[in-house]
């Protein structure tokens, strides 16, 4: 449908220009705005792709916390929360390679064939019951992960006596 | 707690239990006489799992088991001896055990998915274990550059995922390998391999992977820099393992598959990942021994000499013949001992007042022989030399790649060539201990037994040396179980 | 049967590692290890009676003994040792120069265990080299060689013994490397099922001869570098020039030999095809390294550096003999093998005493030493006339066979070692002119004789050199008991 | 074959004696206070040798034949090597034929002789123990290459002789001439050596090859009669190159070790050892061995014609040619020593022209009386302190007995009936002279040869007046002489009366044995001329051409008369300002500068390859191996800035790795692995 | 459901995973890799999701799992990240990765 394609290219579009604003703009504060705008327009494409589930994670834990988090972040390293990026040119080189990886990911990613067929959209309790029943382990893994990020961050960043 | 410290019980209950799971894992691999401790029935051992399992128990992941947590337990037992009570013991340990329980869990990986979150657990307990020494500048860089590194290796890594994912519908390793070449979109199943190749060549310090490797494991604590290059790294090698060997999997499709000739499947790109492995490899081994070569400092040697061993051992899964993975494991088996046994040294002699500096060790053999003596064997053992555990191994290995026949046997020539080219910078560090004359002021030990050493970390340093040794001089009764669980891994798969 | 080969191994070892521990007493253990491998080396002249066949088909070997000791499947690697009249012929050498090393250098002062401990070490792992006959046992002992010869020059050595050490060590690696490489084609090619002498020589003899070819110059560079031989040699100079006097006589009477002994043991006898079809080029590199050891030796003012030139041509005459590829041919190579490394040995224990003697070994700076020090004298004189190949002393015999064999093959050539023997005669004569003779000058104003112990060492080797020299027979008689394997072009 | 067959068993006793005598000399003699008690040892030990070899060599003379003892297997070579399927062995053992019972006897005679005149002559030197520990092992040498009963056992007595001389030649080592000299004695008789080995391989393999000699090389290049006449017929089918070189090998060995023309420049200067080792050495025993050589070669194993004429130019021009030098040399030791040249000259122009026993013959009887000059001119130089024949003079007073054996040996050497060198050195122009008929290129060698007679005259007179005659040393700083002990005595006497006599021995019938014909002639004469000899050949001496005869005795009485009228009354001239003569007098005495090339060779020429050479090797051998060191230091210093620290860098290193993955799995792998045939 | 191809996804996703590289690779402001590494890994989700999405192209339900999972790692490597930086900003008083290279060659 020329409506869901004209959605894709907007939220395409869009998702490109955040990302690459995010990281061109030189005030850091800016940057944060970007990536949240960022984010949002991922969670648009979930829901595009008919998984609002991940659509709703994405906002709550990207748009929401890490966003946060990150602008956090820029206000405890900065003496201002208004300073500049130290102005980095793009180097030709930089350029090439990512245009390089595009070329080659996007090459092979070409052969899936176009006439692909969209599935029927998958019900939450078929996640859940991925997610926690037959690939538990994921979830059991990532819990590791956060409980060492958790000891080892608290640590890291608590001043301590020394 | 009189006359006991906090980091003694800390990390003697971290000892305790690590080395209760290395008595385990032991039973479960049919060693003899603890076969009373046995948890898994050898019937479920080395069966080919199903297309749903997240993990199985393979000989070849047990042994890898092993192999991490005696890496842990060296780390672990060495740490005991610390001059300082620090306050960061209870983080060091537990990170260390978190680390391990990740490394154990890939080990027995049956999915990609699991593999890779098992990995990122390794890597998020290992980028804070770097940078635990929250007050020192050089650790929190390595962290930091590790960090970033180690999250673009992830990024990677689970991008090349979703391109097999993409490609053949499942995240399951026995899936991945059977469908492999038959079906689905061979250019993203490539494309994928090649992402996941980088991202976990990442943790191998393959080349051009690698460069992170040096500047961590030199600003790292000495102790961490063990358990990193000893037994983390190898969690790269078991990835490898799971992914590209297997029942059926890509790298064996060769012999197993191709009857007459004829390979059955439409585009059989096997040999095209052995060829980049085997290239990857090359590179690795001796762009690792040719920046060795100049290093002044000796974490920084030895960094680059891990990097080498790593092309080494990636050596192993491009060739991917049964022997070949009993050589490679050997291999990762030896290295445990070789370089962590190393860095537990250098962490050692750091202790007594040592610079950084290769130059900075003259004259310790005459000053610490004992010590002096065990670096040297390790070094030598890393060199290659003969009645060493890392003579054997490199011999084991490329004896494989011999074996194979085919481009192999130039794979087999290089790993030669490049071992005789390691022989100089680790002589070189011969050269001063022994040769050099002491420096006139001798920095005093700390007040530790043994002139500063500590008991535990001399025990550390005893296992790997006799292990070395040991494995050198009589490797059948371990090569052998090795190769008998690589045979099965060939046979049965993850 | 007694393993005596393996206890003679082990004996050694127990030596090597009691001394490294023994502290002052380090000489006293080394010198009984060495009079107990003495021994033993002489039990295994005794006991060596006929060559039990090692294998169907195989060449023989005595007082033989194999064990499994690494399998790789497809693949086996024995612990496997045993002797050839060849074999043992440089074992007796390992032993006498082992003595005679301890004993010279007595006095050593600089950590003597290590020192003592170190020699030791050298000499077990030239004794396993020469008694290995698997593959990997072989390059175990090779590469247990090498790294005690680096520190005996590293830490003992003169001025520029870093250099020298590490050179030693770039070379001999990069030789050991290559040789390793090519063994290991060798057996791989072959199809061998494992890594031992018999088997493999029941496998390589039917490799195809380019197969063969190719091993054997590969082998060859991995052997003649340690020879040495022209151009890989110039890190032998400089190794002798700074090595510690015992470490020059383990290095020229052992270290060389082991060239020699790996070219028999493994290419000879097991590529016949290839040796004889690459015996030109050997034929080429062992003139050149004849005429050009002796004619840079005339050149030299040092004392040692000269005697080192010397080896190279007399070890040339040895490939040469080798090259011709007879039976003559091996046993000249052989004895002259012997020769060489009691001479040599010899020459380079007047060379230290000359040096801490006068304080120098340049030739023109030290005159008439004679009546100053006339046993040192009489030592020099006996050592240069041996290595110039006097009748009755030892390289006699072993000269004249191997040039008998080389006539044998190629004829009017031998004209080119025989006129070399003039330049070598000349430039020991024109030494001992220079440095024995004339009026006295140079050195201290007071000089002693050699000290006991010193000029014990050297009569041992002096000894050897006139008893081997007047009945070259008792040693020729064990090495043509060597199932040396045609077949011979 | 006889009654006296256990002499010949006892041959290898003879060596054995003087053994002992070095054995217990050379490690007990420096333990001696006096040691006057190890030069009797010494002495007494040569004594019991020479009693034995006597024996033997009367034993010989009365039971001729050639009597081998091979008793020892040296050692072993193993096969197949050559034409022999299982080797052979080399032995040791002794062999007693005519030719080398009449070498003992010199030997073991002159040997005696010389040690009991040492006792006297050496008095006042130091390092006694060296000179007759080194002498002993001399005469042990000797006399086992004399009774060499093969070609090897020849060549190690050869060579140890060699380097006895040596030795002694440099006795007096604190002068840097004598240290020179005795290198160069070992340095040039080297170069015949080797080529004497070459000979002698050549030899191996040439019977070997024929077929009829394999009991000679089967047994290890061991003598055995009838290789001779074997040769013979080989020649005759074939003239083979390879034997004539081996032939010419032969001779340059002998040309070595007997100082012919061109490695004669060694002997002149081998006199700076004490005058008896010159004496037994370099006049009577060590010098012939060359000639020995040859003898031995021509009666075993035999010369192509091509050999013999070389030998007969060799012979014949080097004994004018050293006779030339000799006319000029103010050193009394020198003009002995270039009269040996010469005269050795004339052995090997004897056995060349096909008369081996001629030539042995001049050889036995020369040892006498060459030593006996030797010693004679030792006497003279031990009572005055010199050796130039211009600072001499008058010393016929006061010595009479040197006097008088000094002239007897300078008669006997020129030629003078009846003394021994008569009788000899005609024979030995008598047998060239026989020969020129059929080979006319000996003409010339034969006129040198009689143009030396007269030279000999001349020189060997001119310094017996200058030394002798006169009223008085010219050189007044001279001391008074005097003569020596009877020790030094003795032997004069007794060389004396040999020097008379020993030409007379051709006609007692005994000793005429040795040079019977069976011996005499072998193979070679019919070979030269084509001529059968046949067996019995009546001896040379007999048929002495006696206006030949009168030619020889009238030149070498010329040369006496002259040498009277020149120095006779013990004046020494000055030769005018301008005198034709000058630039041959400077020409001479300089020796053809023929030394003079040797040093440069030997000095310049050799050495500036040899520092070339060690050039070369530090510099270009070295240095490239150095430069490439170099280079890979500094690749690998460029790699190591890679490493730049900045974690971005890496992350690039990271991503270009990606793509490299990406190229070589997707595009560039497959296209590899098709190239290399499918992995 | 929508009619997209899905090789639309995956360009957008292949560029995604571009910027982000190229990010990484010119950045040298920590929080700014962080970001970059962020967009990076949400090219990888977007790939899962992209899969789950079609039919033919393997797919099911696991890409979703799969995604949500990465959603909690990515939240969680920023945590830590930004515990690293912090504690580095503290020793080094600057989060400027081209200034950390105490450590090099």
């Amino acid at each position: 449908m020329i409506l869901e394609e004209a959605a894709f290219v907007a939220l395409g579009g869009v998702a490109i220009a955040t990302a690459l604003l995010a990281l061109l703009v030189r005030e850091l504060v800016h940057t944060i705005l970007w990536v949240a705008v960022f984010f949002v327009d991922l969670a648009a494409i979930y829901f595009l792709l008919e998984a609002p589930f991940l659509g709703v994670l994405q906002l709550g834990v990207y748009a929401g916390a890490v966003t946060i988090l990150l602008l956090f972040g820029v206000m405890v390293t900065r003496k201002r929360i208004f300073s500049r990026e130290a102005a980095t040119g793009i180097g030709p080189v930089p350029l090439a390679l990512a245009l390089l990886v595009i070329v080659l990911v996007g090459t092979a990613a070409s052969v899936v064939p176009s006439s692909a067929q969209p599935i029927r959209p998958y019900d939450v309790t078929d996640l859940s019951s991925t997610l926690f029943v037959t690939d538990g382990g994921w979830l059991l893994l990532l819990g590791l992960t956060m409980m060492g990020a958790l000891a080892g961050a608290i640590y890291l960043v608590r001043e301590g006596r020394e | 707690m009189v006359g006991v410290r906090r980091l003694e019980i800390l990390g003697g209950v971290a000892v305790a239990g690590l080395l209760a799971s290395l008595t385990l894992v032991l039973a479960d691999l049919g060693f003899a006489p603890l076969a009373a401790l046995r948890t898994l029935p050898a019937a479920n051992v080395d069966v080919i799992p199903a297309t749903s399992a997240l993990f199985s128990f393979t000989s070849l992941g047990l042994v890898f088991e092993g192999i991490f947590l005696t890496a842990a337990l060296l780390v672990a037992l060495a740490s005991l001896s610390r001059p300082s009570d620090e306050k960061g013991a209870a983080v060091f340990f537990g990170l260390l055990l978190l680390a391990t329980l990740g490394m154990t869990l890939a080990a027995i990986a049956a999915d990609l998915i699991f593999l890779l979150l098992a990995v990122e657990v390794v890597g998020i307990s290992t980028y804070l274990l770097v940078g635990y020494p929250r007050r020192d500048p050089r650790g929190l860089e390595a962290a930091m550059k590790f960090y970033i590194v180690g999250a673009l290796s992830t990024a990677l890594s689970f991008f090349g995922a979703s391109l097999l994912f993409g490609a053949y519908g499942s995240t399951n390793l026995v899936v991945l390998s059977q469908a492999t070449g038959t079906v689905g979109y061979p250019a993203l199943a490539l494309a994928g391999y090649g992402l996941l190749i980088a991202g976990l060549g990442f943790k191998l310090t393959l080349v051009p992977f690698h460069a992170w490797a040096v500047d961590v494991y030199d600003g790292a604590p000495t102790d961490v820099t063990a358990f990193l290059a000893g037994g983390s790294k190898k969690v790269g090698l078991v990835a490898f393992f799971l992914l590209f060997i297997g029942p059926v999997s890509l790298v064996v499709v060769r012999p197993l598959t191709c009857v007459g000739g004829v390979c059955p499947t439409p585009f059989d790109f096997a040999p095209t990942l052995q060829l980049a492995l085997g290239v990857v490899a090359v590179v690795t081994m001796t762009v690792g021994n040719v920046l060795a070569l100049l290093q002044r400092e000796m974490k920084r040697m030895l960094a680059y000499s891990s990097i080498s061993q790593a092309g080494y051992m990636l050596l192993g899964i491009a060739v991917g013949t049964a022997p070949a993975i009993a050589g490679a494991t050997f291999q990762v088996l030896g290295h445990v001992f070789m370089k962590s046994g190393a860095f537990l040294v250098v962490a050692a002699v750091a202790g007594l007042g040592v610079g950084p500096l290769i130059d900075d060790w003259r004259g310790l053999g005459q000053r610490r022989p004992i010590l002096a003596t065990a670096f040297a064997l390790m070094l030598l053992s890393l060199a290659g030399i003969p009645l060493t555990v890392g003579f054997l191994s490199k011999f084991v290995l490329f004896s494989a790649a011999v074996e194979a026949q085919g481009y192999f046997v130039w794979l087999a020539v290089a790993g030669v060539l490049n071992s005789a080219l390691s022989v100089f910078y680790y002589a070189r560090v011969l050269k001063v201990m022994y040769v050099d004359p002491s420096p006139e002021q001798v920095p005093a030990p700390p007040a530790l037994p043994l002139g500063g050493i500590g008991y535990a970390r001399a025990a550390a340093i005893a296992i790997a040396v006799v292990a070395i040794v040991a494995l050198g001089v009589d490797p059948q009764p371990v090569l052998g179980g090795l190769q008998s669980a690589a045979n099965h891994f060939v046979l049965t798969g993850p | 049967m007694f393993p005596i080969i393996s206890f003679t191994l082990a004996t050694l070892l127990v030596g090597t590692l009691l001394t490294f521990a023994a502290g002052r007493w380090a000489r006293w253990v080394a010198l009984l290890t060495s009079v107990v491998f003495l021994g033993e080396a002489s039990i295994m002249l005794l006991g060596f009676t006929g060559l039990p066949q090692f294998g169907p088909g195989g060449p023989g070997f005595a007082l033989g003994e194999s064990h499994p000791w690494i399998s790789l499947g497809w693949l086996t690697i024995n612990y496997t040792v045993g002797l050839d009249g060849i074999s043992l012929v440089l074992v007796l050498l390992t032993a006498f120069l082992q003595i005679a090393t301890v004993i010279y250098s007595w006095e050593e002062s600089k950590r003597p265990s290590a020192w003592f401990g170190l020699v030791l070490l050298t000499c077990l792992g030239c004794l396993g080299v020469f008694v290995a006959l698997d593959i990997l046992l072989f390059f175990l002992f090779w590469e247990a060689v090498l790294v005690p010869m680096f520190f005996l020059i590293a830490h003992w050595g003169g001025p520029r013994r870093r250099y020298a050490a590490l050179k030693f060590f770039i070379y001999t690696h990069v030789a050991s490397v290559v040789m390793l490489v090519a063994l290991f084609a060798m057996a791989f090619y072959s199809g061998a099922a494992s890594f031992d002498f018999p088997a493999l020589y029941a496998a390589t003899h039917g490799l195809a001869a380019t197969t063969q070819v190719f091993l054997a110059l590969a082998l060859f560079f991995g052997f003649g570098v340690k020879f040495p031989v022209v151009p890989f040699h110039t890190w032998l100079p400089d190794a002798h020039v700074e090595a510690p006097t015992g470490g020059s006589v383990l290095l020229a009477g052992l270290l060389l030999k082991l060239g020699g002994y790996g070219l028999i043991r493994w290419v000879v006898e097991l590529l016949p095809q290839g040796i004889s079809l690459i015996a030109p080029v050997l034929y080429v590199v062992a003139m050149v390294s004849i005429v050009w050891g002796s004619v840079v030796s005339l050149s030299q003012r040092d004392l040692k550096r000269m005697v080192a030139y010397s080896s190279i041509n007399h070890m040339g005459i040895v490939l040469l003999a080798i090259a011709v590829h007879s039976p003559v041919g091996l046993m000249a190579a052989v004895l002259l093998m012997f020769a060489h490394g009691i001479v040599s040995g010899l020459l380079f224990m007047v060379s230290g005493s000359v040096h801490h003697t006068y304080g120098t070994r340049d030739i023109p700076s030290v005159g008439g030493i004679t009546p100053r020090t006339p046993m040192l004298a009489t030592m020099i004189m006996v050592g240069s006339l041996a290595s110039l190949g006097l009748p009755a002393l030892i390289s006699f015999p072993a000269e004249f066979t191997a040039l008998l064999a080389t006539w044998d093959r190629l004829a009017y050539w031998v004209v080119i070692p025989l006129v070399l023997l003039v330049v070598t005669a000349a430039f020991y004569l024109w030494m001992m002119q220079r440095l024995l003779f004339g009026p006295s000058k140079g050195g201290p104003e007071v000089v002693h004789d050699l000290p006991f112990y010193e000029g014990a060492g050297m009569a041992i080797l002096v000894a050897l050199t006139v008893l081997y020299g007047i009945l070259p027979g008792l040693l020729v008689n064990v090495i043509v008991q060597s199932p040396v394997t045609g077949p011979f072009p | 074959m006889g009654a006296l067959d256990f002499l010949f068993g006892w041959a290898f006793l003879v060596p054995l004696f003087p053994a002992l005598a070095f054995v217990l000399v050379g490690l007990g003699g420096t333990r001696m206070k006096r040691f006057e008690w190890g030069g009797w040892v010494a002495v007494a030990l040569s004594f019991a040798a020479m009693v034995v070899g006597v024996l033997i060599g009367v034993g010989e003379m009365l039971s001729p034949g050639t009597y081998t003892d091979t008793s020892t297997v040296w050692l072993t070579v193993p096969g197949p090597v050559g034409p022999f399927p299982n080797g052979f062995s080399l032995v040791m053992g002794t062999l007693v034929d005519p030719v080398s019972a009449l070498m003992l006897i010199v030997v073991t005679v002159v040997g005696f002789l010389v040690m009991l005149y040492s006792i006297g002559y050496m008095h006042h030197d130091h390092g006694l123990p060296r000179y007759y520990a080194e002498l002993s092992l001399f005469l042990t040498a000797m006399i086992g290459l004399v009774l060499s009963d093969n070609l090897l056992e020849f060549f190690l007595f050869w060579e140890l002789v060699g380097v006895c001389s040596y030795f002694l030649i440099g006795f007096y080592y604190e002068k840097p001439s004598a240290a020179s000299a005795a290198k160069e004695a070992f340095l040039v008789t080297r170069v015949g050596d080797v080529l004497f080995l070459l000979g002698v391989f050549i030899y191996f393999a040439t019977y070997a090859l024929a077929g009829g000699g394999a009991g000679w090389a089967a047994a290890g290049f061991k003598f055995a009669s009838g290789n001779g006449p074997f040769l013979g017929s080989l020649v005759t089918g074939a003239s083979s190159p390879t034997l004539t070189v081996a032939g010419l090998m032969m001779l340059a060995g002998a040309a070595g070790k007997s100082a012919q023309f061109p490695l004669h420049v060694w002997l002149p200067d081998a006199m700076e050892g004490p005058t008896t080792v010159s004496a037994l050495i370099h006049a009577a025993t060590m010098v012939a061995a060359g000639v020995y050589l040859l003898a031995v070669t021509s009666l075993f194993l035999g010369f192509t014609p091509t050999d013999q004429l070389a030998i007969v130019a060799v012979g014949g021009f080097t004994t004018f040619f050293a006779a030339t030098m000799a006319v000029v040399q103010p050193d009394i030791k020198r003009v002995i020593a270039y009269s040996t040249i010469s005269q050795l000259g004339y052995m090997v122009l004897a056995v060349g022209a096909g008369f081996t026993m001629v030539g042995m013959f001049h050889l036995f009887t020369h040892a006498f009386f060459k030593a006996l000059l030797f010693l004679a001119a030792g006497s003279v130089i031990h009572a005055v302190g010199t050796q130039d024949l211009f600072k001499m003079g008058g010393l016929r007073k006061h010595m009479r007995v040197t006097y008088v054996a000094f002239l007897v040996g300078a008669l006997s050497l020129s030629g003078i009936p009846p003394f021994a060198g008569f009788f000899s050195k005609d024979d030995v122009l008598a047998s060239v002279y026989s020969q020129l008929g059929a080979h006319p290129a000996y003409w010339p060698f034969f006129l040198l040869a009689l143009g030396a007679v007269f030279l000999t005259g001349y020189y060997i007179f001119r310094a017996f007046f200058l030394a002798f005659h006169g009223d008085r040393p010219r050189d007044a700083a001279l001391p008074a002489a005097h003569e020596g002990p009877w020790v030094m005595r003795v032997p004069l006497v007794v060389l004396s009366a040999l020097a008379v006599l020993a030409g007379l021995f051709v006609f007692a019938p005994p000793f005429a044995h040795l040079l019977a014909p069976g011996f005499t002639v072998g193979g070679i004469a019919p070979a030269l001329q084509g001529v059968a000899l046949g067996a019995n050949v009546p001896p040379v001496y007999g048929t002495t051409d006696l206006a030949l005869s009168a030619v020889s005795v009238a030149l070498a009485g010329g040369g006496v008369l002259t040498a009277w009228r020149l120095w006779g009354n013990g004046r020494v001239y000055a030769l005018p300002e301008g005198s034709p003569a000058a630039p041959v007098r400077r020409l001479l005495l300089n020796r053809y500068y023929m030394k003079v090339g040797y040093d440069w060779i030997g000095q310049r020429a050799v050495y500036s390859v040899a520092r070339a050479a060690d050039f070369f090797e530090q510099f270009v051998i070295d240095g490239t191996i150095r430069g490439i060191e170099g280079t890979f230091a500094r690749m690998s210093d460029g790699l190591r800035r890679i490493q730049t620290g900045v974690v971005s860098d890496y992350a690039a290193y990271v991503v270009t790795g990606v793509i490299g993955l990406l190229l070589l799995l997707l595009f560039l792998g497959p296209w590899i692995v098709t190239a290399l045939g499918g992995g | 459901m929508t009619a997209i191809p899905p090789v639309d996804f995956l360009a957008l996703s292949a560029i995604l995973l571009g910027i982000g590289l190229f990010g990484i690779l010119t950045r040298r402001n920590f929080i700014l890799l962080l970001i970059s590494i962020e967009i990076a890994m949400n090219a990888a989700i977007l790939n899962f999701v992209v899969f789950a999405a079609y039919s033919g192209t393997g797919g099911g339900i696991g890409g979703q799992a799969v995604a949500v999972v990465l959603v909690g790692l990515a939240a969680t490597e920023v945590a830590v990240g930004l515990a690293i930086v912090l504690a580095l900003n503290r020793v080094r008083g600057s989060i400027n990765v081209a200034e950390a290279t105490t450590l090099r060659q």
